[in-house]
């Protein structure tokens, strides 16, 4: 099928809500969007595609107010327009949940939603009890059962999620943009997210819907936008489309989409847990981990894996259990007794826990393997760049030099550098928590070689993942996790994705999934 | 060619350091060949008055007279200023002695000490509580006072000092420090303030408690601050001497010093108008007794400092 | 139950109250009606302030220079009295003139983008000075201010002088501000999660410039009453007095990393120093130790709000919960 | 995979360019600027002793601020570092009263700030509360011990060979505190530019939760940076109390925030992640020299001080208001 390159349709559509065309948007020494073009159809569900750094979420914020474009024109409903602040994009009718989630930890949930439009009583002051019936309704409205009165910090990731969701339905808008909504989503909340979008779609609401999975791409979207390096590359119904063809237009290549083929060459096993419990997050983990293998930890999200990791690798401290590397029992106390084992941890929220924002790339990158560019505690530029140029171009890391400010890479880079950082210490132990979370197809399979890789240099290999084909095209054996506990060990045949569901959300045998 | 001395005091801005100056510019109209340099830090601290001095020495000036926040702290800088050949007096309050050729009190110490305390006592027949409310814990001339009050107590039977807080020199400070002696002691009859600062934020706080008449303040102030708390009640009496005629002093002992008088134990030194000081072993002299202001003279001296 | 209990108000009041106790405990007096109206009325402008250090720290910005907004509204108010200017005009003078230089505070950061600590660590030495320069280093004394000027905080009414009034009316209205108006929530939104602030389309620098605004206009208001309550006016009247207030607001739970924080917080953080300040030298404490054992206070109270606000964390273990 | 890697430049603006433009080389135009105008409205500032005696005016503050630098670079700050220096000298003055000899004198002075830094790393790093609410408490709990133990007293009669730190030369007009001061500003250079240790209080600075996840010891680094605040509030204590020969409890009021400003004004971003110590002792003699060149003209210290508000302010605001302007252009 071929494309058609302007994105002009017949007739029989109809018009446009949104139209963008030549929109250029630069920042200092990255040009993000050059002349992209994007409409949006009352109705239809519109997909945005496009690598990592592609300009995705940059389009998005221009659509909201937030930055300003260089050049090109905005139209709604054929009348031009533009948008100086977000107040101005919410008036006319657009609003967004946006790819990081935008909220207020200290704020109750109701006024996050709120906040910015809350309805006003006498004298002009904020109605409270308005405010909360409000706020109940639009969260009944998508199947979340939040108390609006609720702290947001009392709350987990995936209902802060649903928060920010109701965020941006309490805006009457006409165009609704989801950038990557159901990354932080399990499961569940992904399949009613799906029905929300059918709503929305029912009630003549256009919807830009931002999305490196293609499952999902191919279920809930009826048109398709690629851009590549910030330009535009096509547009067209998803129906006149394949995924191959979809990809290559996005990387401009084909890719191979299939999982690496390796043949695991155990070694004799390098790490055991033995009865890991913590007071209040997770208890009695036990397993133990063989040179060369890569052993998958499936849950649904805040089934308290990261927690656990986290205390392998000394974040927070357990309070029970005993962690032996060949066969020598280690205490962790902290990340750096952890590295000093060999055990590294890639984090899964990478802006807070893995970049450091405002250091160049090669200073992120040798952060950990400081003691190995230095002598005696004195640093060695010329060794630094080295190490960081070897691992960062592995990765096909896209960056303008080295020394570039790390903040200022797309999302996705993002996480290449600071996978980076971590392969660079050479561990024997690698835990990768959700690494190719927020990544696109290219990259994801240049992690998925590397670590394959990994393994096959007797490093051994645990990746937390929630994505079903990930964990099984990548894993040797798969450790279920539910509610703070292991609840299933799967390996070999019994590695099904229905078994996978059954254990992770407690379903027993026998009970339809 | 102009001698110029530097009048160098505690704080800027305050209203008895400016009528020193007033009387040291009025001594150099007199001396016809002096250029008065009046400066100061602008809060009272002892390294304040060292930048200030080392400014002093790199001009060049002739002679520094000084009221000093710290006796010792300044000692060294002025030492330096003596050997590149500046000459250096204090007045008013101290410098520890070799820091400066001599020093002039304002009055003697021991005069002061007992003034302050008969001025409590003259308004209290049947004798009764009184506290102290000082300017700082370091200022030497406030604690020479006290101590010289403390020495001829014996000869105000009844009368009992009975606590020591210090304002600070700071006027809200000051006033609360007042407010909390009247809460410590429900009897207390009289306040001694030996600080123009403190006495009035003093008389200020016993007014705004109702207690004028009940609770006298006395010490040293200056009658333009004063006189409206006399007027009130507040205050029954209080001494000072005159600003005008230190600054005046100070400034002409600088120049006579400059000019070749020498300050030795026992020896005299001209003041103008003001006579000779007599300098101690300690190459300290006095200059005049304190003069007491109540509701008979205050106006008379309000309008002058 | 144990909401009420962990709630930080209620355990500040319980320690201001045990705090009170113990001085009952030495110095019945203290805790007379008559003494403590006396203690409120002079911790009146710290509470003021306090409220006003609040919503600029609220905003994630700290005001270093309200101590020298203060002095300098003052002096320039007991100048506008020598000159004869009309009490009320007086008035309106120093809320405006001190909510200009807020306004400069809060332009510097919102236009230039320059930190709240820095701006407001120039701009105090700046106020200083010019108080400095406009009254020539001169001190204006009780004498020299007019009756009707001092009388104004001391006019008593039903028992308490104006200025304890005036300090609780701005308790009200802030406690209205905060809670009910869009640009009270918006203090919080954006001290919390400024960037998520713009997406919501609070636009943070002027939301900031409003907190230093209003915080300007009452470092004016507190700088009248502070120079009529000691009728005295000078270059360095409430000097490190900005410190009292940034450890007031601390005390009072409000966090200093911005987007945390209550008016009862604020008013009982206010209270409990003004109360230690009042009470140290009342119980016979010598005098120097007033400095160290205020400094304890301040560390134990906020190591003890810390642990207070540490968040309990998830839950993940069902039994366990 | 595929061998052929996109190449990645180390940089592509070259260091040299890069310090050519920095705020360093604005802030050394200011300093060059500042001592001509000096020169030109006053006759006695070209004197190689006056302006031997200018640097006292900032030598001390300037020790503390190396530190300080680093400190608030890692995202902390200590405003008791006067007060440590007013506790240090009490504790020389009591180990004066007791014989010991200036030795000794000067392992007291160092021991107290030692000592106070780590009770304030101790609270601010193992308890992870805020610091600047920290230091406002042990600002006044530092000072008020210093009160209790002299009271209305002071501490004098040092011995005569203690004056050498602060009164001494080393040659000519080079004084044994500015030789003190240039030896500690390469230190804190090399330290913070040149080793591991320096490249953490960075990190720490930018993203201390990240820095974590990297294996960085974030509660170390910041207790070793408050011990080295602390240590040099002691050494500028010993300094300090050499130089005045006695002891106060009033000693350096207010030095810190001078110490603050100097640090800001050397372009150390307050938030935390960025600054250098050459911009740190570029702004000490920025400071010394516009407080020396105004009292030669006797300008009152608050008129100095609104110079000093100014230059701070105004040093961050131009360069921006100057972009404003292109921008718009
Ligand atoms: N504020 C900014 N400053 C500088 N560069 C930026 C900024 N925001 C985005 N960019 C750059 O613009 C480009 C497009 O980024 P954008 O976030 O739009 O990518 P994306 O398509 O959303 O990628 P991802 O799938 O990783 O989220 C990237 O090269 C990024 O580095
Ligand atoms: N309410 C919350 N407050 C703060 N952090 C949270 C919250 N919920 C989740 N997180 C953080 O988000 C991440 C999600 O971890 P969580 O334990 O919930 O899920 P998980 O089972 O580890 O799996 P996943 O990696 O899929 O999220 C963790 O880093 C956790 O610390
Ligand atoms: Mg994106
Ligand atoms: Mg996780």
């Amino acid at each position: 099928m071929q494309p058609h390159a302007t994105g002009a349709e017949p007739s029989a559509h109809p018009d446009p809500v949104l139209r963008l065309s030549g929109i250029s948007k630069s920042f200092p020494g990255v040009r993000a969007l050059s002349d992209v073009a994007l409409e949006l159809y009352p109705g239809q569900v519109t997909a945005l595609i496009g690598e990592n750094g592609a300009g995705k979420s940059t389009i998005v914020k221009i659509l909201t107010g937030i930055y300003q474009p260089d050049a090109g024109v905005i139209e709604i409903a054929g009348v031009g327009t533009h948008f100086p602040t977000a107040q101005a994009a919410a008036k006319a009718g657009v609003t967004a949940i946006h790819q990081e989630t935008v909220l207020f930890d200290d704020l109750s949930v109701a006024e996050n939603i709120f906040i910015g439009h809350a309805p006003r009583g006498r004298f002009g002051l904020i109605d409270r009890a308005e405010m909360l019936r409000q706020a109940r309704s639009l969260l009944a409205r998508i199947g979340a059962d939040l108390d609006p009165a609720t702290r947001l910090r009392d709350l987990g990731i995936a209902s802060k999620h649903l928060v920010a969701i109701a965020r941006a339905l309490s805006i009457d808008a006409q165009v609704v943009i989801m950038d990557e909504p159901t990354a932080a989503l399990s499961h569940k909340e992904i399949h009613e997210l799906y029905e929300l979008v059918e709503r929305l779609k029912a009630e003549g609401k256009a919807i830009l819907f931002i999305s490196h999975k293609f499952d999902e791409i191919f279920r809930i979207a009826d048109r398709y936008t690629v851009f590549r390096d910030g330009q535009f590359i096509g547009a067209g119904r998803i129906a006149d489309v394949t995924e191959g063809a979809l990809v290559q237009m996005m990387v401009g290549r084909s890719v191979d989409q299939i999982f690496p083929k390796r043949a695991p060459q155990l070694g004799p096993v390098l790490l055991t847990v033995a009865g890991y419990s913590h007071p209040t997050e997770f208890a009695d983990i036990n397993f133990s981990l063989r040179q060369g293998e890569i052993l998958g930890f499936y849950g649904l999200i805040g089934a308290g894996r990261s927690e656990f990791m986290q205390a392998l690798f000394g974040i927070t401290k357990p309070s029970k259990g005993a962690c032996r590397i060949d066969d020598k029992v280690v205490v962790i106390r902290s990340t750096t007794e952890a590295v000093q084992h060999g055990i590294v941890y890639v984090p899964e929220d990478r802006g807070r826990q893995g970049a450091v924002k405002g250091l160049p790339i090669f200073q992120n990158v040798t952060l950990p393997s400081l003691g190995r560019t230095s002598r005696n505690g004195f640093l060695r530029l010329a060794e630094e760049f080295a190490l960081a140029r070897e691992y960062t171009q592995r990765l096909d890391l896209r960056a303008a030099s080295l020394d570039q400010d790390v903040g200022l890479l797309s999302g996705g880079n993002q996480q290449k550098v600071v996978i980076a950082k971590w392969l660079s210490t050479k561990p024997r132990v690698i835990i990768l928590d959700e690494p190719t979370k927020g990544i696109d197809i290219g990259s994801k399979a240049a992690v998925h070689e590397f670590m394959a890789e990994l393994a096959g240099q007797g490093l051994a290999v645990i990746m937390v993942s929630s994505e079903i084909p990930e964990v099984l095209g990548m894993s040797d054996r798969v450790i279920v996790m539910r509610e703070g506990r292991m609840v299933a060990e799967l390996t070999g045949d019994a590695m099904t994705p229905e078994a996978l569901v059954r254990a992770a959300a407690g379903i027993p045998a026998g009970v339809a999934a | 060619e102009t001698k110029r001395i530097a009048l160098v005091v505690k704080a800027l801005g305050i209203g008895f350091f400016e009528a020193a100056a007033k009387g040291a510019e009025e001594a150099a109209k007199e001396l016809g060949d002096v250029e008065i340099i009046y400066t100061g830090p602008t809060d009272t601290t002892a390294e304040g008055q060292i930048e200030v001095i080392n400014a002093l020495i790199a001009q060049g000036v002739d002679a520094i007279a000084i009221s000093a926040n710290d006796p010792d702290a300044v000692a060294p800088a002025l030492k330096k200023a003596m050997d590149r050949g500046i000459t250096v007096i204090s007045w008013d309050s101290g410098v520890a002695k070799d820091g400066r050729q001599m020093h002039l009190n304002p009055s003697s110490s021991p005069l002061i000490g007992n003034m302050i305390i008969k001025l409590a006592a003259d308004n209290l027949p049947e004798g009764g509580e009184v506290a102290v409310l000082s300017a700082t814990s370091t200022s030497t001339n406030q604690n020479t006072w006290i101590a010289e009050m403390n020495k001829v107590m014996g000869n105000y039977p009844g009368i009992t000092v009975v606590g020591t807080v210090y304002g600070d020199d700071l006027a809200d400070k000051s006033y609360r420090e007042a407010q909390g002696l009247m809460q410590t002691y429900p009897n207390l009859k009289a306040i001694i303030a030996p600080t123009s600062v403190g006495i009035v934020a003093a008389a200020q706080a016993v007014t705004d408690a109702g207690k004028a008449g009940q609770i006298n303040v006395t010490g040293l102030g200056l009658p333009s601050e004063m006189a409206g708390h006399v007027k009130s009640g507040a205050s029954k009496s209080f001494a000072i001497w005159n600003p005008i005629d230190l600054g005046y002093a100070a400034a002409t002992i600088a120049y006579n010093l400059s000019n070749g008088a020498t300050a030795e134990a026992g020896g005299t030194i001209a003041m103008g108008r003001m006579g000779d000081v007599t300098l101690d072993d300690n190459l300290e002299g006095a200059m005049a007794d304190p003069f007491v202001y109540d509701a008979s003279n205050v106006d008379e001296f309000a309008s002058i400092f | 139950m144990t909401r009420l209990f962990a709630s930080r108000e209620a355990l500040l009041a319980g320690v201001i109250a045990l705090l009170l106790v113990l001085i009952a405990f030495r110095f019945p007096g203290f805790v007379t009606p008559a003494n403590l109206a006396s203690v409120f009325n002079d911790t009146a402008p710290l509470i003021i302030l306090a409220l006003a250090q609040m919503i600029v720290i609220l905003t994630r910005c700290i005001d270093l220079s309200v101590a020298a907004n203060l002095a300098l509204t003052g002096m320039v108010a007991a100048m506008l009295n020598g000159m004869g200017v009309p009490l009320a005009l007086i008035l309106c003078g120093v809320v405006m003139l001190g909510a200009a230089m807020g306004a400069v505070n809060g332009l510097l950061v919102w236009k230039l983008d320059i930190p709240p600590i820095v701006v407001t660590l120039g701009t105090m030495t700046i106020y200083r000075g010019i108080i400095f320069l406009i009254s020539d280093g001169k001190w204006i004394n009780a004498h020299q201010m007019s009756d009707g000027f001092k009388a104004l905080p001391r006019i008593a009414f039903l028992g308490l002088p104006m200025m304890s009034w005036i300090a609780i009316a701005i308790t009200l209205g802030f406690a209205v501000l905060v809670g009910r108006t869009a640009l009270g929530r918006s203090f919080f939104a954006v001290g919390g999660n400024p960037h998520a602030a713009v997406y919501t389309g609070i636009n943070v620098g002027r939301t900031q410039f409003a907190a230093f605004v209003i915080a300007g206009a009452m470092a004016g208001l507190t700088g009248y009453l502070w120079v009529a309550r000691y009728a005295v006016a000078y270059v360095d009247i409430a000097g490190g007095f900005e410190l009292d207030v940034v450890a007031a607001c601390v005390i009072g739970g409000v966090s200093i990393a911005g987007g945390m924080g209550s008016v009862g917080g604020a008013v009982l953080g206010a209270l409990f120093l003004g109360i230690m300040k009042n009470a140290l030298p009342v119980v016979g404490i010598s005098p120097f130790w007033q400095l160290a054992i205020s400094g304890a206070a301040i560390i134990i109270a906020v190591a003890f709000n810390a642990r207070q606000g540490r968040a309990p964390g998830r839950i993940i273990l069902k039994e366990a919960a | 995979m595929t061998p052929s890697y996109r190449v990645i430049p180390d940089r592509l603006v070259s260091p040299f360019a890069k310090a050519l433009k920095s705020w360093e080389s604005l802030l050394l135009i200011v300093a060059v600027a500042i001592f001509i105008a000096n020169a030109l409205a006053s006759p006695y500032f070209l004197n190689a002793w006056n302006l031997s005696d200018a640097t006292f005016n900032f030598t001390e503050k300037a020790m503390i601020a190396f530190a300080m630098a680093m400190l608030i670079i890692a995202g902390e700050i200590d405003l008791s570092v006067a007060a440590i220096i007013a506790l240090a000298s009490t504790m020389m003055g009591v180990a004066m009263t007791m014989g010991f000899g200036t030795p000794v004198l000067v392992l007291v002075g160092l021991g107290t700030g030692l000592a106070c830094g780590a009770f304030n790393g101790t609270i601010v790093a193992r308890l992870g509360l805020p610091s600047i609410v920290v230091t406002i408490g042990t600002m006044s709990l530092f000072r008020g011990i210093s009160y209790i133990i002299l009271g209305d007293q002071a501490f004098t009669g040092y011995p005569a060979d203690f004056a050498w730190f602060g009164q001494g030369y080393v040659v000519w007009v080079i004084t044994v505190e500015l030789v003190v001061f240039a030896a500690l500003a390469v230190a804190f250079g090399v330290l913070l530019h040149r080793t591991s240790f320096g490249r953490q209080v960075y990190v720490i600075g930018n993203n201390p939760v990240a820095a974590q996840f990297s294996g960085v010891n974030v509660a170390r680094v910041k207790f070793i940076l408050f011990l080295l605040t602390g240590l040099m509030a002691g050494v500028a204590a010993v300094c300090l109390t050499s130089r005045l020969g006695s002891t106060r409890p009033s000693i350096a009021t207010g030095y810190e925030l001078e110490v603050v400003t100097m640090v800001v004004l050397g372009g150390v971003n307050i938030l935390g992640g960025s600054g250098t110590i050459p911009g740190v002792v570029i702004a000490a003699f920025v400071m010394g020299l516009v407080t020396f060149g105004l009292g030669l003209l006797n300008v009152p210290g608050i008129v100095m001080s609104i110079f000093i508000g100014l230059l701070l302010i105004g040093v961050i605001a131009l360069p921006r208001l100057w972009a404003m302007r292109r921008r718009r252009a």
